[in-house]
C-alpha cells in the first residue's frame, strides 16, 4: 500500500476515527493492528519475517536483562563472601552468556537482512572473480525482500543494542514489542527511531488533540504535495535522462544531477512528511529526520541534517563501537609510534570513518554504486578534515570574509553540488559508467540543449516545468521560513482566511497537479486529443 | 615548516588510503563491470530478453526488406514499394487509424501511436510466399516444428510461438497450414 | 588522571573553548564526533581506561566536569 | 447556529470548487470527436421513445431517428457510444428502460466478438455520462480495465486532473452547458468515401463467440423480457470489420432459439438500395448520410410490422420533432454546402482519415 495510493488514504479514513474512539488504553492495540494489516497488505510473506525479527529480538532481550539482573542480585547477596576475583570470574561468565544472547539476535537478524539484500550481490561478484578462472556460474536467486526491512531491522538491532548496553530495560510485553518493530507510518522509508524515543508515546493513551491532529493533517498535506506535485513530476525528467546516457550527456548530466537532488529532496522529506504528520494526527510524536540539508555549509554538516536518524544510527552503533574498540585503539597505539602522536591519532578515525561509510553504503543498496558512494563520503569527509587547519589560515587572512553572505553561500552551493555529484552513483547503471558521464560534463559541455527545448523533450510539457518550478520556490521559500521556527506555528498566528486559504490551494494543488491515476502519464494520454 | 611537513604526510596518507580502497573496488570493479551489467539486467529481465533474442525474433522478409514487429511502418512500406492496396481503418471516434497494405502474398497491418504508425502484424495471404525459415501455407505441422521447434502454444487449432515482442501464429485445417501470422505483442497501451 | 589533565587533553583538541564553564560540549555542537573519538583515543592510550562504546552519550560528554566523573567511575570499576 | 453556518459555508466552498473544477477538467468532446458526447446528450430527450438502439458505431453512423419519424412517424433514440461493448450495451439499455418502456429495442451484434475490455478510453465514452446509480457502479466494475479505479468513474476528477495542462478556450465555452451534436444519437456525415478495395479477411482460430458475451445476450434479452420489450438482433451492413458466416449462423441459431428477429443487413445490400460507391464516407465502414437515410426507410417497414406505431397524429410529439427535423436539415445542408464549396467537411476530417498523397 502506497503512501500515495487511494487504499492507503481509506485505510487512514477508518484507523483515525477508530483510534479516538476506542477506549484510550485499547489506542495501542488498534496501532498494532493497523499495522500488521498495513504490512499484510504489502504480502503475507513479509509478515512472517518482521515476525521473526520481533520475536527473536524481544526474546534476546530480555534474556540478557534477566542475566544482569541475576547478576546483580547475586553480586548483592554475596557482597561480603566473595573475592575480588571471584566477582570478577563470575562477571565474566554472565558477560560471556549476555554476549551469547546478543550476538545470536545481530547475527540472526543481520543473516536475514543480508541473505536476502544482498545474496544476489554476492552471487554476481562470486561469478565474475569465478569467470576470471574459467570457473562455473551461479544462478541467481529470486527472493522476496520485505517492505521497509532494512529500516525496521536496524531499528530493531539499535533497541537490542541499547538493552545489552544497559541503556534502559527491555520491554517484556511481546505485543507492545512488535508495536514499536512495525509502527506503520516509519515502516516503508524511516525514520529510524530510538525504542526510549519512541516506545513511550506509542504505548501512551492519546486524548484527541485539535492542535496536533491539525498539525498532523498540514503536514501530511505538505508532505503530499512535495511528493506527488514536486517529486513524481521530476522523476520523469531525471529517468528519461539517466535512462539514455548516450543521448543526454555533457550539460544533461548536470541537469540531471540538479533535476534529482530536487527530486530525491522533495519525495525523502515529502515521505518522512506523511509519516511525521500521520505519526501526529496520532498523538506521537516522531523525531525530524531532516533539517534544511541543502543549506549545509560542508559535507560534514549535511550529514548532520540529511537522513539524521539513519547518520546518528551509523555514528552511535558503528563509528563509535569500531573507533573506540580495542583493535581500533591498538592500531592507535602502533600509528602513533609510528607516524608520531598528531597524525597517529587520526588514523583510527579515519580507519572508522570509512568501515562506517562502507556500511552505509552497503545498506544504501547491493551494488557497488553505492559502496563507492559510500566511501567516497567517508573520503571527502576525511579530505575536510585534514584540510581543516588550510581553511583555518585562510580566514586569518581573510577575516571578514567568513562572515559575508556571498561567502556563505559560495559554501552551500558547493556543498549541494558535491552532494549531488557524488549522489549520481545512485543513478546510472554501474560505477565507470557514472564516472565516464560525469566526465561529460566537461569534454561535452554546451549550453545549447538549454535553449533549443530539448527539455521539452524530457516527458515534460511546458506546463509541467512551471508547476515543478513554483513547486520548488514554494519548498525554498518554506524552507527559508523555517529558519525562523515552525512554519506551522507561524501559519497559526496569521488571519483564519489566509489558514483556509493555504489549506484550500494547497489541497486543490495536490489534486489536480498531483501525479497519480490512470490519466497521469502523458505520453499514453489519449485524451490529450481533445 | 616541520609541521607543514606532517600536514602534508597526513593528507598523503588519507589519499593513499582513499585510492587503495577505490583502487580496491577499481580492481573488482574491471571485472565487475560486465557482472554489474548482468545484475542491471537481471533485475529488467524484460530488457535483457529483448537484447539477447534480438537475433532470433520472428522477423518476415519479402525482396530483402526485413518486416520487424512493431517497427516503423512508412519505412518498410516505401522499401517494399507501392501496394497493391492500403485500406485504411479509422478506430472508432479517434484520429488515429490502422492501415492496412495489401502485397502479392501478404498484408502488413500497422497501428497509430503519437503520431507514428508501427507494424501490428503480417499475414501471409497465400502459397506463393513463405517464412524466411521455409514455412508456407499448405504445409504440415511437421514442417512447422522442423522450422520452429517444440516451445508453442496450441489452442483450438492455432500453434503460437513467442520470442520477445513478436509471434509468430499458424492455423491448421484438416491438418493443412491455412493462415501464418507475425504479431507484434503491443507495448503496454 | 587528574581533571587539569583531562583539561589538557581538551585544550589541546580545542584551544579557543573554555572548558572548565562549558556545560554543554554536545549539545552546543562544540564537540563533534571526530572530537569524541579523539578524546576517547587520547584517555585510553595516556590512562588506561577504556570507555565502552556504551558510555558515548550526551550526558557523559556535555561537561569536563561530567567526563571526568565518568572516567572516575569507569577506573574504579575496574 | 453560528458554528454551523460558518463550517456549512467552509464545506461549500470546497465542494463547490471541487465539482466546478470536475466540470472544466473533464472533455467535453465539442471540437474533434463528437462521438464522446452522445451518451450524455440522451438525457437531454423530454419525449418518450418507441424504438431504442443500443451498440457501436454501427448504429449511431447508419440509422437516423429524423427519417424513421420522417417516414413512419416512428420515435426513436440511439444509446450508442464507440466500440460499445456487450456490457457497456446491456447497462446503458438497463438504465435506459428504468426511464421509459419503448415497444421495440434493437441490439448490434458485431460486440459479440469481444470478451475482454479494449480499451480505457471507450469505457469512458460509455461510462462517464451515465447518471450515478447502482447500475452506473455496476457497469463501471463490469467494465474497468484493471488499473482503472470504481473513484475515478464516480468523481470523473481523478481521471482527467491530469488535463490541466491541456485545457482550451472551448472547455471554459462549454463549462456548463453543451451543445446538442447528434439527432438522437445520430452523427451525421455526408461525405463520400467509396469502397475501392476491401482488405481479405484473416482466418480465425476460434470463431465460438465467448461465454461472458453470450452471458450478457442473455442479460438483455431477459431485461427486455421483463419489460415487455420486443428484442430486435440486427448486423448493421457495414463491410469492415468482416462478419464471419461462423459468426452469423450463431446469431441466426440464438435468434431461432429464443424467437427472436434477427437481420444480417448486409444479406438484404441491394434491397436497400445502398450504393457502396456513395453511401459510405470511409470505404464500408460506416454509412454517410445518404446511405443511413435508405438504410432506415428499409429499417422502418420492419418495425411498423413488428407493430411501431406512427405517432405524426400526436401534436406535441410533432412538434418536438419539427424542431428536431429542422435542426437535421441544417445540418444537412450546411455539410453539403461545404461539400460543394471544398470537398471535405472541416469538422468530421481528421488527419488520420485522409488519403495520404500519391494514392
Amino acid at each position: 500500500m502506497l503512501f500515495t495510493s487511494f487504499g492507503f488514504i481509506l485505510f487512514l479514513a477508518i484507523l483515525f476515527p477508530l483510534y479516538y474512539l476506542v477506549p484510550k488504553r485499547f489506542q495501542w492495540m488498534l496501532l498494532l493492528a493497523a499495522s500488521y494489516v498495513f504490512y499484510a497488505f504489502a504480502g503475507w510473506g513479509c509478515l512472517i519475517f518482521i515476525a521473526v525479527t520481533t520475536v527473536t529480538c524481544w526474546y534476546a532481550s530480555l534474556q540478557m536483562d534477566r542475566l544482569q539482573k541475576r547478576q546483580s542480585a547475586y553480586l548483592k547477596a554475596r557482597k561480603e563472601a566473595l573475592t575480588s576475583e571471584e566477582k570478577k570470574a563470575y562477571k565474566a561468565r554472565v558477560k560471556k552468556k549476555k554476549l551469547g544472547w546478543f550476538l545470536a539476535a545481530l547475527l540472526l537478524n543481520f543473516g536475514i537482512l543480508a541473505v536476502l539484500k544482498y545474496t544476489n550481490f554476492a552471487i554476481v561478484n562470486i561469478n565474475a572473480i569465478s569467470a576470471l578462472f574459467g570457473g562455473g556460474q551461479l544462478q541467481l536467486v529470486d527472493l522476496l525482500l520485505p517492505m521497509g526491512i532494512s529500516f525496521y531491522t536496524f531499528q530493531t538491532i539499535g533497541y537490542v543494542i541499547d538493552v545489552y548496553r544497559g541503556k534502559y530495560p527491555p520491554q517484556e510485553n511481546l505485543p507492545r514489542f512488535a508495536l514499536f518493530v512495525s509502527f506503520f507510518p516509519q515502516l516503508v522509508q524511516g525514520p529510524i527511531s530510538r525504542y526510549d524515543d519512541l516506545a513511550p508515546h506509542l504505548l501512551g493513551e492519546h486524548p484527541f488533540d485539535r492542535r496536533t491532529v491539525s498539525f498532523g493533517l498540514q503536514r501530511i498535506l505538505w508532505g503530499y504535495f512535495k511528493k506527488m506535485v514536486v517529486a513524481d513530476r521530476l522523476l520523469t525528467a531525471v529517468t528519461a535522462i539517466i535512462g539514455a546516457p548516450e543521448t543526454y550527456d555533457g550539460i544533461f548530466v548536470l541537469i540531471g544531477m540538479f533535476l534529482y537532488a530536487l527530486e530525491l529532496y522533495a519525495d525523502f522529506t515529502g515521505g518522512i512528511d506523511i509519516t511525521i504528520g500521520i505519526a501526529s494526527t496520532l498523538g506521537v510524536p516522531v523525531k525530524e529526520n531532516f533539517i534544511r540539508p541543502y543549506f549545509s555549509k560542508n559535507i560534514e554538516e549535511y550529514w548532520r541534517r540529511w537522513h539524521i536518524t539513519m547518520g546518528t544510527w551509523f555514528r552511535d552503533y558503528i563509528f563509535y563501537p569500531v573507533s573506540v574498540s580495542k583493535p581500533m585503539l591498538s592500531i592507535s597505539k602502533k600509528s602513533r609510534s609510528l607516524l608520531g602522536p598528531e597524525l597517529g591519532k587520526r588514523v583510527p578515525v579515519y580507519l572508522a570513518t570509512l568501515i562506517t561509510w562502507f556500511a552505509t553504503g552497503i545498506w544504501h543498496g547491493a551494488s557497488w554504486n553505492f559502496i563507492v558512494w559510500g566511501l567516497l563520503n567517508g573520503v571527502v569527509i576525511i579530505i575536510s578534515q585534514e584540510c581543516a587547519p588550510l581553511y583555518h589560515r585562510f580566514h586569518e587572512r581573510f577575516p571578514r570574509l567568513g562572515a559575508t553572505f556571498g561567502w556563505r553561500l559560495f559554501q552551500v552551493v558547493r556543498t549541494f553540488w558535491l552532494m549531488s555529484a557524488l549522489r549520481s552513483l545512485d543513478c546510472y547503471r554501474d560505477v565507470p559508467l557514472t564516472f565516464s558521464m560525469v566526465g561529460t560534463i566537461f569534454t561535452r559541455f554546451s549550453l545549447t540543449p538549454l535553449f533549443d527545448g530539448s527539455l521539452l523533450e524530457l516527458g515534460l510539457g511546458t506546463g509541467d516545468w512551471i508547476v515543478a518550478g513554483l513547486g520548488c520556490l514554494l519548498m525554498l521559500g518554506v524552507s527559508l521560513r523555517q529558519r525562523r521556527g515552525s512554519v506551522r506555528e507561524q501559519l497559526e498566528r496569521a488571519p483564519a482566511a489566509a489558514r483556509y486559504a493555504v489549506a484550500f490551494g494547497l489541497t486543490f494543488a495536490v489534486l489536480v497537479f498531483g501525479a497519480y491515476g490512470v490519466g497521469y502519464d502523458a505520453s499514453q494520454f489519449i485524451y490529450n486529443q481533445f | 615548516m616541520k609541521h607543514d611537513v606532517k600536514k602534508l604526510s597526513a593528507l598523503l596518507l588519507a589519499l593513499m588510503l582513499c585510492f587503495a580502497l577505490l583502487a580496491g573496488c577499481g580492481g573488482n570493479g574491471g571485472n565487475n563491470q560486465t557482472d554489474n551489467n548482468s545484475n542491471t539486467n537481471g533485475q529488467n529481465s524484460g530488457e535483457t530478453g529483448d537484447e539477447n533474442q534480438e537475433t532470433s525474433l520472428f522477423i518476415f522478409t519479402s525482396n530483402g526488406v526485413e518486416i520487424k514487429m512493431n517497427a516503423e511502418a512508412d519505412p518498410i512500406v516505401e522499401a517494399l514499394g507501392e501496394p497493391i492496396s492500403a485500406f485504411d481503418a479509422p478506430s472508432c471516434a479517434f484520429q488515429g487509424t490502422d492501415w492496412i497494405y495489401t502485397y502479392d502474398g501478404f498484408q502488413i497491418n500497422t497501428y497509430p501511436l503519437n503520431d507514428v504508425n508501427y507494424v501490428s502484424s503480417v499475414v501471409l495471404t497465400s502459397d506463393a510466399v513463405s517464412t524466411p525459415e521455409g514455412l508456407e501455407i499448405g504445409g504440415t505441422k511437421e514442417d512447422m516444428i522442423a522450422a520452429y521447434g517444440e516451445d508453442y502454444t496450441e489452442e483450438y487449432d492455432q500453434c503460437t510461438y513467442t520470442r520477445g515482442d513478436s509471434q509468430l501464429s499458424i492455423l491448421f485445417e484438416d491438418g493443412a497450414i491455412t493462415s501464418i501470422e507475425y504479431l507484434a505483442v503491443l507495448p503496454q497501451q | 588522571m587528574t581533571f587539569d589533565e583531562l583539561l589538557e587533553i581538551l585544550n589541546d583538541l580545542h584551544p579557543e573553548v573554555n572548558f572548565a564553564e562549558e556545560t554543554g560540549l554536545i549539545d552546543n555542537k562544540v564537540l563533534d564526533s571526530f572530537d569524541i573519538v579523539s578524546i576517547v583515543t587520547e584517555i585510553s592510550a595516556n590512562f588506561d581506561v577504556s570507555i565502552p562504546a556504551g558510555e558515548i552519550v550526551p550526558e557523559n560528554f556535555n561537561s569536563a566536569q561530567a567526563l571526568f566523573e565518568l572516567v572516575e567511575r569507569l577506573s574504579d570499576e575496574d | 447556529m453560528k458554528r454551523i453556518l460558518k463550517w456549512g459555508g467552509i464545506a461549500l466552498i470546497w465542494v463547490g470548487a471541487f465539482f466546478l473544477l470536475q466540470a472544466l477538467l473533464v472533455p467535453k468532446y465539442m471540437d474533434g470527436i463528437p462521438d464522446g458526447a452522445l451518451v450524455r446528450e440522451y438525457y437531454q430527450e423530454t419525449t418518450e421513445h418507441d424504438v431504442i438502439f443500443v451498440g457501436d458505431c454501427e448504429v449511431y453512423e447508419n440509422f437516423s431517428p429524423i427519417t424513421l419519424w420522417e417516414n413512419y412517424g416512428v420515435t426513436s433514440y440511439i444509446r450508442g457510444s464507440p466500440q460499445q461493448l456487450i456490457w457497456h450495451s446491456y447497462y446503458t439499455l438497463k438504465d435506459t428502460l428504468e426511464r421509459e418502456t419503448p415497444k421495440v429495442v434493437v441490439f448490434n451484434v458485431l460486440s459479440m466478438q469481444y470478451s475482454e475490455p479494449q480499451s480505457e478510453a471507450y469505457n469512458r465514452m460509455a461510462l462517464d455520462d451515465l447518471p450515478l446509480s447502482v447500475n452506473k457502479i455496476q457497469a463501471v466494475l463490469a467494465s474497468k480495465m484493471e488499473d482503472e479505479t470504481l473513484l475515478s468513474y464516480i468523481f470523473p476528477f481523478f481521471r482527467y486532473h491530469s488535463r490541466w495542462s491541456e485545457l482550451t478556450a472551448s472547455d471554459f465555452r462549454y463549462l456548463f452547458h453543451q451543445d446538442t451534436l447528434s439527432h438522437n444519437g445520430f452523427l451525421m456525415r455526408a461525405d463520400v468515401r467509396p469502397v475501392e478495395t476491401l482488405p481479405e479477411p484473416k482466418k480465425l482460430a476460434n470463431y465460438q463467440f465467448a461465454d461472458v458475451c453470450y452471458e450478457y445476450l442473455d442479460k438483455i434479452r431477459l431485461l427486455c423480457e421483463e419489460k415487455g420489450v420486443e428484442l430486435i438482433l440486427i448486423k448493421a451492413p457495414s463491410l469492415y470489420p468482416h462478419w464471419y458466416d461462423e459468426w452469423d449462423q450463431q446469431m441466426v441459431d440464438y435468434a431461432a432459439e429464443y424467437g427472436l428477429t434477427y437481420i444480417n443487413f448486409l444479406d438484404h445490400i441491394d434491397e436497400i438500395g445502398l450504393d457502396f460507391s456513395t453511401d459510405t464516407y470511409d470505404q464500408g465502414l460506416h454509412l454517410n448520410l445518404s446511405g443511413a437515410e435508405k438504410l432506415s426507410d428499409y429499417f422502418g417497414t420492419i418495425l411498423r410490422e413488428a407493430g411501431v406505431p406512427d405517432r405524426r397524429e400526436d401534436e406535441e410529439l410533432s412538434a418536438v420533432w419539427a424542431e428536431k427535423c429542422a435542426d437535421y436539415h441544417a445540418q444537412a445542408e450546411a455539410q453539403y454546402a461545404e461539400l460543394a464549396e471544398k470537398g471535405y467537411l472541416t469538422r468530421a476530417t481528421t488527419p488520420g482519415s485522409q488519403i495520404p498523397a500519391g494514392e
